[in-house]
């Protein structure tokens, strides 16, 4: 089941989460302003620490593993993050004639 | 009832046949009279043969399937096997297609590359802008400064590059005797490269709806000679009347013209192809009223 | 599948107990990827329309890093005592549930108050949502989000008001695991409105 | 806005409508009235959650819109049938055109394809309702009154006229400033919302809810169309709503995303409606490809031929189905890459669509093959997809279709996969579990004389079409002249389209002949089965089993029957099952739904919002409801059992 951790007395999971997703934010600001980096390695570096946010959320936070659909929540976000892409990539590639 | 069934299916591909031998001097598709046209005249076909085979093999299946496994009297008896399927029957079947498949991918890849650049690299391609308006079409000649309306003439064996753009709704420019369509859009451009082989006259259409008169929104292409090509494009400049700004504007309100002819080109004062070109001043006037208000109302409905 | 074993199991969260609530919360994550496609395209369309700003201001114009920072701590802090809260409820502490219910719904609305003082700055610069596509794309795309943060904290009042009511039950618990997944689904929307609008918008 | 733009006046055809519909609805209200029919309506329609019902209600509303689709293809028939004709003016034909595509594709074929699956699929997968009986009552009135909202439009305020794809900036404020285009992103808008939820509903359904036994690999082929569909609907159609709520935006609020000045952007409406759009025509074909399955074997008493494949080739089908879309708009200009690029990946869906094709003609070899009514169409349907699929290919060609795009090759291409594919299936699927639904079989006799008449038809109607298209014939050209040589091939598609009309008004008698005279389905398994469907009584007990079966094979009740017990119920083993209860809240929410969207249509913002107070009210009562359903005993079980026949 992997849903027993309310046998925990100390919310260890939700700090440590916490203090990752600051620092990940940080990162991506200190990225954005400070790093003198190329405009396209920023927007990459960024991005890079957005999805690795996003994954963490879903799997501190919200137990995307949990119970016994566990498997089929995860293949869920799984394949909409891939139609994500698709749409976001597809539409940036095919208008790009134009932008 | 069995055999009318597979009857009229054999019936199907006869009557195409049939059809085409019948029709075909109208197709004009299948009659191409320049290079790109060609082209994609060759690609069609090169699919046809491939897809008939596969209609004939279908139904070749089908018929014989349908006649041998049908219930009959003396059969009704006979129980169907059980059978779960079979691993190289169904790989055949998925290599079969896949190899047709690449065989159509690689000439619809190269075509579709070729027919982005001119057919011919030794001459110099002629340009044409092409402004589609509810519901004429408006030819641009920059270099030889003239322009026409619902027609256009070039001349042949010379490459053409049509820079594409509308005044309006989204139009689609078709030759179909002289190659593909493509879109013509507000605020924007793109090109379309077409050329002729011989003298003519070829039907050019909208073919992407644009409301009221879409039907009608046709044009005629005239390939000539360069001869005569030259000597028209000299003729108009000679004695065709100057397009002035007022006389555009009546010609892009809505609705059907005429033929026209001038001897120098609306490009000298705006290209439509441009982001923000045109009747910038009346949407700016429209949203200024409104834009606080519904603003506002907009923040109301949303959240 | 009926998988009956597992219905009284006393192990399990109270939130798995019912075969209804399985079948809820997983309709509910089903509904989220459905979610993620809704926002993806509403980034689609601003990623293509954001440089296309027309005569209004563009996001350079625009942004300013400290209203953003103020809103994404905010909303990152609400999903971690959010979070919190399922912690809790998981323990059976229903005060520390509806205490830290109520902080994530404070900071919530906190979040809220300062989009909403955001966007009517920007309305009163002249940047309103008919301006500009880039503009439109703008605010409907947070809008959105934030339309989204609105409607949960509606919900959690709701539920909030049930849990008074009707103390732990299968069904509030249920609930209450079901609205923090909608929240933490919030803000991994958000990160990427941060990352993909604000940040790239000031960069570029 | 002035009352006589209100009401579309000073057309004939308009005013014959306003008149038959204010007819039927008095007529409707009179018969109700009098055979004191009002409460059955509220108790057994209005407020059930029972899937079988709504499967039902969604049925008779598709064939209504297929109805009225269909006058409309036979009214634009018409006006095509001879050159520079005056029967409808171009902008009526526009209109036309427009309600025909939408219709067919959102209100017919997409409801009906839903019906079946709400009356089969918890049936085939052995349980006794949806995951969410509740939701799916809001689904089928979210779809029900988004259908009326946008049939009313062309008697009130006027018809949209951009055509299904609705192009900006043809469909925005510019260029229709009419009220049509504000019915078309409104009504699609909230029968969206519908299908959506139908998509988690039965995803989840699907998932969970299956018989002890059943492995996704032994789930009937159906069944497992309709889950991949369900994935399909669940990605496609949130980006539709967004596509929508911009039209919206747009057309209401004088947004910038699809318009010609300030930076707006045209094309991106297109791009965004056929990321929706392509996985939409799978949406409707994946369904039928599972009815065919189902028929196929059942009728050649033969288990599907590669069943394994088949699961693969769907899958295979829908994941490519997302990476397609620029097919659609191949002459946009987007550059050489990006054409062959998605050229390639269409074409790549011919080859999991042939395995298919040819596991299908394989189920059939070595069969006993009866030619039933279901099994017509779905025989039918094999070399007149294949026609429809073979010049799909030839359209994904990108350097070919610039030749094709926007003629009547199209159109050619798409009735052929619509029609051939949905349509048949449709009614293939009406026919083969027609006694499910009522307890009766469709007469075969007239069934056959549809479907003779209805193939026939299609094939004149639209095989022409390719030919149109080749001599340069364009789509939703209202009029064409005599010089074109268009003439004789579209009185041939004329013809045609009158035979395809003939043919639905001998299905609709049929519906109504079989009604009092049909074969009644004594058994539940009038057609020798294979999936558990058939282990029910006709038509079907409010709780589906009495006992759940337990699955031991792919074909569950095939091998019931097969090893001689066929489904058997002890009454020993029988427990109170657990049923949800009525609610008349879907049904009134949807209603506020029905007037939120006509408020937004006008601009009437004040109807629209005290609506969306109701909407609100409905959800936060539904938040506190707690009612948990009833039991149904186990004698009235017994009694239900033993009346039907299927008990011990
Ligand atoms: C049920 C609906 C349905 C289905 C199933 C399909 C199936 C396919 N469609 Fe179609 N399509 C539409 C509905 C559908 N389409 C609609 C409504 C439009 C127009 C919308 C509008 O503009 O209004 C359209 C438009 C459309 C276009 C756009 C053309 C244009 O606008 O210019 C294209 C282009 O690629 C295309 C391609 C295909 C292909 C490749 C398939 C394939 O899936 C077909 C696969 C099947 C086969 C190929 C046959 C069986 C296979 C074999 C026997 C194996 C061997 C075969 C080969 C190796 C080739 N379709
Ligand atoms: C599932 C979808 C579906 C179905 C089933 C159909 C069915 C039919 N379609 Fe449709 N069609 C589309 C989807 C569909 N179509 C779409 C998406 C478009 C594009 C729209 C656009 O461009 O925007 C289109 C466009 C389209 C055109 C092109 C219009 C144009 O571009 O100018 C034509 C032209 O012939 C046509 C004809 C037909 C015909 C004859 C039928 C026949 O099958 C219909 C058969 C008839 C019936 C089943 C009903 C019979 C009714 C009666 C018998 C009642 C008679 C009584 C009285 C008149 C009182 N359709
Ligand atoms: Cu183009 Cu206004
Ligand atoms: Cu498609």
């Amino acid at each position: 089941m992997g849903a027993n951790h309310h046998h925990e007395t100390f919310p260890w999971k939700h700090i440590v989460g916490f203090i990752l997703s600051l620092v990940l934010t940080f990162a991506a600001l200190w990225i954005a302003f400070s790093s003198g980096l190329a405009t396209k390695a920023i927007l990459v570096g960024i991005v890079v620490l957005a999805v690795l946010q996003a994954v963490l959320q879903l799997f501190m936070f919200m137990h995307v593993t949990e119970s016994d659909s566990g498997k089929i929540q995860t293949i869920n976000m799984a394949y909409s993050f891939f139609i994500a892409i698709v749409v976001v990539a597809g539409s940036i590639w095919t208008m790009a004639f134009v932008l | 009832m069995k055999q009318k069934m597979w009857k009229w299916a054999s019936l199907l591909p006869l009557s195409l046949l049939l059809l085409l031998s019948g029709c075909s001097e109208n197709m004009l598709v299948l009659q191409p009279k320049g290079p790109v046209a060609k082209t994609q005249y060759d690609l069609i076909m090169w699919s046809i043969g491939f897809m008939l085979l596969i209609i004939v093999v279908v139904f070749v299946l089908f018929t014989v399937v349908l006649v041998r496994y049908r219930e009959k009297p003396g059969r009704d008896n006979y129980e169907p096997p059980e059978e779960e399927g079979n691993t190289l029957l169904e790989i055949v079947w998925t290599a079969i297609p896949i190899l047709i498949v690449t065989a159509l991918a690689v000439p619809t890849v190269k075509a579709t590359f070729a027919l982005e650049k001119p057919s011919q690299k030794s001459v110099k391609p002629l340009t044409i802008h092409v402004t589609a308006a509810n519901w004429k079409w408006i030819f641009s000649y920059p270099e030889q400064n003239i322009e026409t309306v619902n027609y256009v003439n070039i001349p042949e064996d010379v490459p053409v590059k049509f820079k594409l753009t509308s005044v309006g709704p989204m139009s689609s420019f078709w030759v179909p005797q002289l190659g593909g369509q493509k879109y013509a859009m507000d605020g924007m451009e793109t090109e379309l490269f077409l050329e002729a082989d011989e003298p003519g006259s070829y039907m050019g259409r909208n073919a992407n709806f644009t409301g009221k008169d879409f039907t009608h929104m046709e044009f005629e292409v005239v390939a000539q000679t360069k001869d005569d090509f030259n000597k028209w494009v000299k003729e108009v400049q000679q004695t065709a009347p100057k397009l002035s700004k007022g006389k555009y504007e009546t010609i892009l309100k809505p609705g059907l013209v005429g033929r026209m002819t001038f001897s120098n080109t609306h490009l000298e004062w705006i290209d439509h192809a441009k982001q923000n070109s045109h009747h910038m001043g009346k949407t700016e006037e429209h949203s200024e009223n409104t834009k606080h208000h519904e603003g506002m109302d907009m923040e109301h409905h949303s959240h | 599948m009926a998988d009956t074993a597992h219905h009284y199991d006393e192990t399990m969260p109270l939130e798995y107990r019912t075969e209804e609530s399985r079948l809820n919360i997983l309709g509910f994550w089903i509904f989220l990827g459905a979610e993620v496609a809704l926002f993806a395209t509403l980034f689609a369309t601003y990623l293509v329309l954001f440089q296309r700003t027309g005569h209004g201001p563009t996001t350079a114009d625009l942004f300013e890093i400290k209203d953003v920072m103020i809103e994404t701590l905010l909303l990152l802090t609400s999903s971690f005592t959010c979070g919190l809260a399922v912690f809790e409820m998981r323990r059976r502490r229903l005060t520390g549930l509806l205490v830290w219910l109520l902080v994530t719904l404070l900071l919530g609305a906190g979040f809220i108050t300062f989009e909403v003082r955001e966007f009517i700055h920007y309305v009163h610069e002249g940047a309103t949502i008919q301006t500009s596509a880039f503009l439109s794309s703008f605010f409907v795309l947070v809008g959105t989000h934030g339309a989204h943060v609105s409607l949960g904290i509606g919900w959690m009042t709701l539920i909030i008001i049930q849990l008074l009511q009707r103390g732990f039950t299968p069904r509030t618990a249920r609930k209450v695991f079901i609205v923090s997944l909608y929240w933490h689904f919030l803000d991994v929307v958000w990160i990427f409105i941060f990352t993909l609008v604000y940040l790239t918008g000031m960069v570029m | 806005m002035k009352w006589s733009e209100f009401f579309v006046t000073g057309e004939p055809l308009i005013y014959a409508a306003d008149v038959s519909i204010v007819l039927t609805m008095i007529g409707i209200v009179f018969v109700l009235t009098y055979f004191k029919k009002w409460k059955w309506l509220w108790n057994e329609w209005l407020t059930t959650v029972d899937h079988k019902k709504i499967g039902v209600m969604y049925i008779i509303s598709a064939v209504l819109m297929l109805f009225r689709g269909g006058v409309d293809a036979l009214l634009m028939r018409a006006q095509l049938t001879a050159p520079n004709m005056k029967f409808l003016d171009s902008q009526h034909y526009n209109e036309i055109f427009t309600t025909h595509g939408t219709i067919m594709i959102l209100f017919m074929a997409m409801p009906f394809i839903i019906g079946l699956m709400n009356i089969v699929v918890p049936l085939q997968i052995g349980a006794r309702d949806v995951a969410y009986p509740y939701l799916n009552a809001i689904s089928f009135w979210l779809f029900f009154v988004g259908a009326m909202l946008f049939n009313i439009a062309f008697v009130i305020g006027g018809s949209p006229d951009a055509g299904w794809t609705a192009y900006f900036p043809l469909a925005g404020n510019e260029f229709s400033p009419g009220v049509g285009n504000n019915y078309y992103a409104v009504a699609l808008q909230i029968s969206g919302i519908g299908t959506l939820m139908t998509g988690i509903n039965f995803l989840v359904t699907i998932l969970k809810m299956r018989a002890p036994g059943m492995t996704l690999m032994r789930m009937p082929m159906f069944t497992w169309t309709i889950l991949i569909t369900c994935v399909l609907i669940i990605f496609a159609f949130p980006v539709l709503t967004v596509a929508l709520a911009l039209m919206t935006f747009d057309r209401l609020f004088d947004t910038q995303f699809f318009t010609m000045a300030n930076g707006g952007m045209s094309m991106l409406w297109a791009n965004l409606f056929w990321i929706w759009g392509h996985p939409e025509v799978y949406i409707v074909i994946l369904p039928s490809f599972g009815i065919f399955s189902e028929v196929v074997s059942t009728f050649a008493r033969k288990r599907l031929f590669g069943y394994k494949a088949m699961v693969y080739s769907i899958v295979g089908i829908a994941f490519l189905s997302f990476i397609v879309w620029v097919h659609h708009f191949f002459t946009m200009g987007a550059g050489a890459a990006v054409n062959s690029f998605f050229s390639i990946t269409t074409m790549a869906i011919a080859v999991p669509t042939g395995v298919k094709i040819f596991n299908w003609l394989f189920t059939l070899r070595k069969g006993r093959i009866r030619f039933t009514t279901a099994m017509l169409w779905s025989l039918a349907f094999i070399p007149n997809f294949v026609i429809g699929g073979v010049t799909g290919v030839m359209l994904a060609m990108a350097a070919a279709d610039y030749q094709y795009h926007n003629s009547y090759f199209l159109i050619a291409h798409f009735h052929y996969v619509l029609i051939a594919g949905t349509v048949f299936a449709c009614f293939a699927g009406l026919h083969y579990w027609y006694p499910k639904m009522f307890g009766h079989i469709l007469n075969e006799r007239l069934g056959k004389w549809t479907f003779w008449l209805f193939m026939i038809g299609f094939n004149i109607c639209f095989f022409p079409m390719y030919f149109l298209g080749l001599m340069g014939m364009t789509r939703r050209m209202y009029t064409y002249s005599a010089g074109l040589g268009w003439t004789p091939l579209n009185v041939v598609a004329s013809v045609g389209a009158a035979l395809m009309g003939i043919g639905f008004i001998v299905l609709c008698y049929n519906i109504y002949y079989s009604a009092r005279y049909g074969e009644r389905d004594m058994t539940g398994d009038p057609w020798d089965g294979r999936t558990l469907e058939w282990a029910t009584s006709s038509p079907v007990a409010h709780y589906n089993f009495a006992v759940i079966p337990e699955v031991k094979d792919l074909d569950a009740y095939w091998e019931m029957k097969k090893s001689g017990k066929g489904f058997e119920i002890d009454e020993e083993k029988l427990k109170p099952i657990h049923m949800p209860s009525n609610s008349g809240r879907p049904f009134l929410i949807s209603i506020a739904f029905f007037f939120a969207g006509f408020g937004l249509v006008f601009k009437w913002f004040t109807l629209a919002i005290i609506a969306a107070v109701f909407i609100i009210l409905g959800l936060i009562l539904r938040s506190f409801d707690d009612d948990d359903g009833y039991y149904i005993s186990v004698d009235e079980i017994k009694r239900t059992e033993r009346l039907t026949g299927k008990g011990a």
